[in-house]
């Protein structure tokens, strides 16, 4: 699935440029990584926001997709900031793995006033109309990673279709530009899947038009059963020159596997998420990259925008044009893991 | 007396794989006759009925009613061509109410698979007052003894306007008052022109109630009698052989000895159980068989089983070989040396799914294991060695016990108690269900046990087989005992009086 | 009637009644008429799923398809709109024809082929997920994957008429027409027969085959609704849709008092069981109790419930075995 | 109910393959999966098959016990998880003590079995309520204490070597469920407990009349349970060097499909370790094979329903005897 990125589509650097308002929230986040973003009605209000805390006391809820590191680091980010902040009743519901307890949860907090939601939808069309409905009570809605059709206040990601571009290029450098692929994959039904898989074929479509993927087998996401699937696969195709494990926990079931077989040296893994079990098999040259992003930075980001959105006197309703803040990522490898801070790593 | 023919079945067979379960049997039934079928168990009897219900369908033959051919297999057709049955087992839904069950699965409906209520209700109050049941339409059926289940499915059956009544041993688990019930029933029934087939292994009943008498062995019928022809003993020789036919009169009043060796084995005092029976004074002596009779409902079992630990008692003393126990659970039970045979094997007896060896070995797993592990050598000599004492048919310790005739499972059940070599054996309705045959092998192992110097109580509703085995007899009624007779001091008459209440 | 299909579930309302009263007056929130929308909208169709899981559960089966059931209609409903183009008045019926299809083959494969209930609906479940995911458009044509049905007739269900989704109704309608086949019409007899004694009700000439499949099919049916409930609030349907649900369906029937032996409970109480489990998790919320706190919480409320139960079940036996010593 | 009709040849014929058409399947599915992928056969696919299904198998062997006195278990996944994270945990506060790490997540499972088989045995609840109930309930106590990251495990060596060591080419949670295996055969037809556990199932108020300890060993069967899951919670968290508390989700369906297509009946009574070990392979192979031939999906998830509902339409069918 396709996004439209504005301003930045195309770019593959990892490293972007910044607008100015946002670098005011990052810094109050205590951070120094730096962010992208598209989008006018932000950056306008921000800078007043910041210096104004109220006492009053707001309650801002995070509805995860279901309980994961990743959204587990993203809470931390947003905890951490509204710890500083002191008068942010903040709450995590989880939302099962399930569109309609989304939706349903979706609901509740709205009818419950809440200041702000961050939502990592299960589907991007599937919550659209809770998002609408979010809008209506002129609540702002801040989607982590996967977007939401309805326009909402903003929307943090790290692109997992352009990452995913560049895995299939990284990958295919690595393996001389031929031979054989198989993708590690979930099922079926959750947007991230789908961005990352038709990134990885477009990657190697575009970069890589030697390889070719001869296998696509689902996994669940979990490392156990990747394992199971990658060891299956092996021994129909023992020359498998490649793999993508489409989060980093299949990505290292392949890993497990090829360490037992002791053929390491010549497949070349990737995986994606860039958890910190994934960052530190890097380092002992097994897995050979992932998509890294700072996901506590990602939190706290969010928690920042949030933050202006409540108390900047900013409606709802003004969100004509959506906040779009894209995270830098690293396409971590060998050599650029090092860059990674232990403080960044999650 | 008799009409026109109903029903003819023709050379009906079955086979199971390779068993043959029917063999070639034909039968005719007439509009206002009782027709008797007999034969031991296993002889095809059901199989037949079976396939007269329409439950299943027969390999060879056919079936006529009314002069047309049916289709077997199909009980909506068997039922609408007039055939129904009383089975011996509970054919009702234990959740719905009595008014449902009495018009199961044919409920009156107006149009659309609408039930018609009212009509329904009309109905039933007919049907219950005509037959003079008492019943309350709207009780629960779980929530209804046995007795009054049974009655239910008796309304069941004659609410259908039956022209042909198949009853499977209807009497095998009502008492003497309702027996009489159903004989004035049956009457009216065949007063109406209704015919009947009557399955019973009690013969008093047969020469009352039946005009005709099937009698199949092995899958064929081997004779077709007027009642009015035979005596009892021709009629026993015909379907269990001469030698079983000639014991079985010869036992009934040798060797009785009231009070045994005159060791008390088991004395109970004053026992009591709220709500159920209480002041219930007896001792039973190691070398007699104690009978209790009296009603269904007179709460017999459950005063056998407060006795033998599978439910509590609130007062009064037990007292086995002088020392007073309090069993809390039937292990404490066989702990001490006694054992149980309920009355319903199916339900509280057998584990049906398991084999014959497995059952045997069931109460008696610390003789058969150390440290709770199986000593298979051991199993297999207790098993061998109970079936051949028991003459369990077909010899085989691993046949699944489902596949057993009614007697044969009956004889594993009590071959599971002999197991721990009880000193006390308590025998709820030991022969119900059981063939002649099968009946006459059970005593004589209850005699057996007795000259080993057992104390054996047997609780029973058949009077003729309480006064075959006995030596004392006990009656309750009403959870209360009404006496206690040497057996050769009584006579069958007075103990249903007793019984009776009158 | 009344007997067997004992409608009122006293104990059961006292539960919820007492539930709510607490939500309300812990969470101000909790008792706005923006909640009560909230708890009808986002449980109708779960109450709907569990009045479907009551017949094959009276039957003494299991359904356990009815996720992936839902997905399936709800994918067929994108595909017939978003691909293909057509009004909603035929995708509706389509799906609806096609969810009733798929339970009727539940009903043949436990009819005719003799399997356990929950082994055939396990192999279907799998089966028809799989179905799901070969259809799906969104996996086919990747582009039209976003974009959001809009007929005004498929997104119905998502309006209200005052504070009440129209979803509601639908449930109310379903569980109308499924209450008086149970209670009125010999249909709804015989299923009670064969929950109660399958044997007795084959014997009596009941068409046991046929009440199996009808009663799998209606299940279907009620996943087909339940999905195009969900499909009308998403205005989109996902290959996941219904993962998971079929334990939330039994549990609600099974809270509503229906047995899992067959043959007791009615579709009044399953309804309840589906709200209570959405108040709870709603109220939970609200009262802003810890996320990860809330399953335990659910868990113990269920395990309470059926405790309860059981101890109301053996003090009615005890009454009656009273009533039977005193009137022997 | 209709009963086939087969001369007295075929009659023998099916008698013969009634009750051993698990096995035939089996390896009629072996042969269809050789003759298209050849690697099938190959040791080292073979080796891995085995390797696959141990942890499913683990919990299929406890399950069985469960399921054989007419109950069911629907809690193994959260136990399975949360006996990993106590593994974890476990291991990081002793410093590395593999044997005090097994220790206490097999206590924990067995508290839990207990728990349950108590609510069941004593209480007389319904187990898929308990379970359901318990389900829950241990899903969101592993959540509340281990948090839903992913702790990793990186040592000792010793504690790794469950799931991923090989001893002469075989892996070593190939050992651990050959031995779970042995245990429970043994259980099943040495033991008194094994016999009592069927007599349970076909009929549990003659098992009370016949003596038998029922309670104690309808709870015992949920403590052997949760042991199984607790042995695949550390077996797991060794072999993917991580314990999450959401791992096993769902995975209870995997368990209680292989019991059940082992033959062994949801009603109880009947039903046997070996059988449910086949039932384990004939899903292991399938989701082997399958994967092997590179079957998409959507393809994998509708020849997995055909197949358990072939497997399972033939060998339920009543060949010989009408019921």
């Amino acid at each position: 699935m396709s996004k439209k990125i504005p301003a930045h589509e195309g770019t593959t650097g990892t490293r972007r440029q910044i607008l100015g308002g946002f670098s005011l929230m990052a810094l109050a986040a205590g951070a120094a990584a730096t962010g992208a973003v598209g989008g006018v009605a932000l950056t306008a209000s921000s800078g007043p926001a910041m210096a104004a805390p109220s006492t009053k006391r707001r309650k801002m809820v995070f509805i995860q997709h279901q309980p994961h590191t990743v959204s587990t680091a993203w809470s931390e980010g947003l905890a951490e900031v509204f710890k500083v902040q002191g008068n942010i009743d903040y709450q995590l519901l989880d939302g099962q793995n399930k569109a309609d307890v989304q939706i349903s949860l979706m609901d509740t907090v709205i009818n419950d006033k809440v200041a702000a939601i961050f939502l990592q939808p299960a589907d991007s069309v599937a919550l659209a109309p809770s998002v609408k409905k979010a809008a209506r009570a002129g609540i702002p809605v801040i989607t982590l990673n996967i977007d939401a059709t309805a326009p909402h206040a903003a929307h943090i990601e790290m692109s997992h279709y352009l990452g995913a571009i560049e895995i299939a290029k990284a990958m295919g450098d690595k393996m001389g530009g031929q031979g054989k692929v198989v993708i590690i994959n979930a099922p079926p039904g959750q947007t991230v899947r789908d961005a990352r898989t038709n990134g990885f074929m477009e990657g190697l479509k575009r970069h890589h038009p030697g390889i070719k993927v001869i296998a696509d087998q689902v996994a669940d996401w979990d490392r156990k059963k990747a394992q199971d699937v990658f060891s299956t696969l092996l021994a129909a195709n023992p020359d498998i020159g490649g793999v993508y494990g489409v989060n980093d926990s299949m990505a290292l079931g392949a890993v497990d596997v090829a360490k037992t077989k002791g053929i390491i040296d010549k497949v070349v893994i990737f995986g994606n998420d860039g958890e910190k079990d994934a960052l530190e098999s890097i380092e002992r040259g097994e897995l050979a990259g992932t998509q890294f992003t700072d996901v506590f930075q990602q939190g706290r980001f969010a928690a920042a925008v949030a933050t202006v959105l409540a108390t900047g006197g900013v409606p709802a309703t003004a969100f004509a044009e959506q906040g779009y803040l894209l995270m830098p990522y690293v396409i971590a490898t060998k050599e650029t893991v090092a860059s990674i801070q232990p403080s960044q790593r999650w | 007396m008799t009409g026109a023919p109903l029903l003819r079945a023709r050379g009906l067979g079955k086979t199971f794989g390779t068993l043959v379960a029917l063999a070639d049997a034909s039968v005719e039934i007439r509009a206002g006759e009782v027709r008797s079928l007999v034969g031991a168990n296993g002889a095809g009897k059901s199989t037949l009925i079976k396939i007269l219900t329409g439950a299943i369908r027969p390999t060879t033959g056919e079936v006529e009613i009314g002069g047309e051919i049916v289709e077997t297999g199909r009980p909506a057709e068997m039922l609408a061509r007039g055939v129904a049955c009383i089975y011996q087992h509970s054919n009702l839904a234990p959740a719905m109410s009595v008014l449902d069950n009495i018009f199961l699965g044919r409920q009156p409906t107006r149009g659309l698979g609408l039930l018609d209520r009212p009509r329904q209700r009309r109905e039933a109050e007919a049907l219950i007052a005509r037959y003079e049941i008492d019943l309350d339409l709207d009780a629960t059926v779980a929530d209804l003894p046995t007795v009054k289940q049974k009655e239910v499915e008796i309304a069941k059956a004659l609410s259908l306007d039956a022209k042909i009544l198949l009853m499977d041993e209807p009497t095998a688990w009502l008492a003497h008052e309702e027996v009489a019930n159903l004989f004035r029933t049956i009457r009216t029934l065949k007063r109406n022109g209704v015919g009947i087939v009557y399955i019973s292994h009690i013969l008093d009943e047969i020469f009352e109630v039946c005009d005709t008498v099937t009698v199949l062995r092995d899958g064929r019928v081997v004779a077709d009698w007027n009642i009015a022809d035979i005596t009892r003993q021709q009629l026993l020789q015909k379907f269990i052989g001469e030698r079983l036919a000639a014991d079985a009169g010869a036992h009934a009043r040798r060797s009785r000895s009231a009070r045994g060796t005159g060791t008390v084995k088991l004395a109970v005092n004053h026992l009591g159980r709220k709500g159920l029976f209480e002041g219930i004074d007896f001792e039973v002596y190691a070398g007699e068989i104690f009978c209790i009779t009296g009603l269904i409902g007179s709460k017999r079992t459950e005063l056998v089983r407060s006795i033998f630990g599978a439910d509590r008692f609130d007062s009064g003393t037990i007292v086995i070989d002088g020392t007073e126990v309090r069993p809390r659970n039937p292990a404490d039970g066989i702990g001490r040396g006694v054992g149980f045979v309920p009355e319903d094997r199916h339900r509280d007896g057998l584990m049906l799914k398991m084999s014959v060896e497995q059952n045997l070995i069931m109460s008696a797993l610390g003789d058969v294991t150390d440290w709770g592990l199986m000593r298979r050598s051991r199993i297999a000599d207790m098993s061998r060695a109970a079936i051949a004492d028991l003459n369990i048919l077909p010899p085989e310790p691993h046949k699944e016990v489902a596949k057993l005739s009614g007697g044969n499972q009956q004889k594993v059940l009590i071959g599971k108690w002999l197991q721990i070599h009880p000193d006390i054996l308590l025998l709820d309705e030991p022969t119900v269900g059981v063939d002649v045959g099968a009946k006459a092998e059970i005593y004589t192992i209850l005699r057996k046990l007795k000259a080993e110097g057992r104390a054996i109580l047997v609780v029973s509703s058949d009077m003729e087989e309480v006064m075959t085995i006995a030596d004392r007899i006990m009656v309750m009624r009403s959870g209360r005992m009404v006496g206690i007779w040497d057996a050769d001091a009584v006579t069958q008459q007075e103990i249903v009086a007793y019984v009776g209440g009158e | 009637m009344i007997r067997t299909a004992r409608l009122p579930n006293r104990e059961l309302i006292i539960v919820f009644v007492v539930t709510i009263a607490v939500f309300c007056w812990l969470s101000g929130s909790f008792r706005t008429t923006g909640n009560l929308e909230n708890v009808l909208i986002g449980f109708s169709h779960t109450a709907i799923l569990a009045v479907g899981q009551s017949l094959p559960l009276l039957l003494g089966g299991i359904d356990l398809s009815v996720g992936s059931i839902m997905a399936l209609a709800g994918m067929a409903a994108f595909d017939a709109y978003i691909v293909l183009g057509l009004p909603g008045w035929i995708v509706l019926p389509g799906a609806l024809v096609l969810a009733t299809l798929a339970g009727a083959v539940n009903g043949v494969l436990i009819a005719k082929l003799k399997l356990q209930p929950f082994i055939a609906t396990l192999a279907t479940m799998a089966a028809y997920r799989g179905l799901t995911y070969a259809i799906s458009g969104r996996q086919i044509w990747p582009e039209i994957a976003t974009r959001p049905i809009t007929d005004p007739l498929i997104v119905a269900f998502d309006d209200y008429v005052g504070h009440v989704p129209y979803a509601f109704f639908l449930l109310l309608i379903v569980f109308a027409v499924v209450q008086l086949l149970l209670g009125v019409t010999k249909f709804g007899r015989d299923l009670y027969t064969i929950g109660g004694n399958v044997e007795a009700a084959r014997l009596c000439g009941i068409n046991v085959d046929r009440a199996v499949i009808i009663s799998y099919s209606i299940s279907g049916l009620c996943a087909g609704f339940a999905a195009l409930v969900l499909v009308s609030r998403m205005t989109t349907s996902t290959e996941s849709l219904g993962i998971g649900i079929e334990m939330s369906a039994i549990a609600a029937a099974i809270i509503g008092g229906v047995s899992l032996q067959g043959g007791i409970g009615n579709v009044f109480g399953p309804v309840i069981g589906a709200f209570l489990l959405g108040v709870v998790l709603i109220g939970l919320n609200l009262v802003g109790i810890p996320t990860y706190a809330q399953p335990v919480l659910t868990g113990l409320i269920l395990l309470g419930a059926v405790w309860y139960d059981r101890l109301l079940v053996q003090r009615r036996a005890r009454a009656i075995l009273a009533k039977q010593a005193a009137n022997p | 109910m209709t009963t086939a009709h087969f001369s007295p040849r075929a009659n023998a014929v099916l008698a013969f393959f009634s009750g051993r058409l698990l096995p035939v399947t089996l390896v009629a599915i072996c042969v269809i999966f050789a003759l298209i992928e050849p690697a099938f056969l190959s040791p080292e696919n073979l080796i891995g098959i085995v390797h696959q299904v141990s942890i499913i198998g683990i919990m299929a062997v406890g399950m069985t016990f469960v399921i054989m006195t007419g109950g069911i278990d629907l809690s193994v996944g959260p136990v399975m998880a949360f006996a990993g994270v106590c593994a974890a945990y476990t291991l990081e506060a002793s410093g590395g003590n593999v044997g005090l790490a097994a220790l206490a997540a097999l206590t924990l499972a067995i508290s839990i079995g207990l728990f349950q088989g108590l609510c069941v045995a004593v209480l007389g609840l319904p187990s898929l309520v308990v379970t359901l109930a318990g389900m829950s309930i241990v899903r969101g106590t592993a959540l509340l204490t281990g948090g839903p990251d992913l702790h990793l495990i990186r040592g000792p060596e010793s504690f790794l070597f469950i799931g991923s060591g090989q001893i002469s080419g075989v892996p070593f949670s190939v050992f651990v469920f050959a031995a779970m295996i042995a245990v429970a055969i043994f259980l099943q037809y040495r033991t008194v407990f094994g016999l009592t556990v069927l007599a349970v199932g076909d009929n549990e108020r003659a098992a009370y009349l016949s003596g038998r300890r029922v309670r104690v060993v309808k709870a015992a069967t949920y403590v052997l349970c949760s042991f199984g899951a607790g042995v695949a919670g550390i077996v797991l968290a060794s072999q993917v060097h991580t314990a999450a508390s959401t791992y096993g989700a769902g995975i209870e369906l995997d368990v209680i499909a292989s019991v059940v297509i082992g033959g062994t009946s949801l009603m109880g009574g009947t039903g046997s370790v070996p059988r449910t070990v086949a039932g384990v392979f004939l899903i292991g192979i399938m989701n082997n094979g399958l994967a092997l031939m590179n079957v998409p999906i959507e393809m994998q998830l509708i020849a997995k329903g055909l197949i358990i509902v072939l497997a399972l339409a033939l060998a339920d069918r009543p060949w010989q005897f009408s019921r």
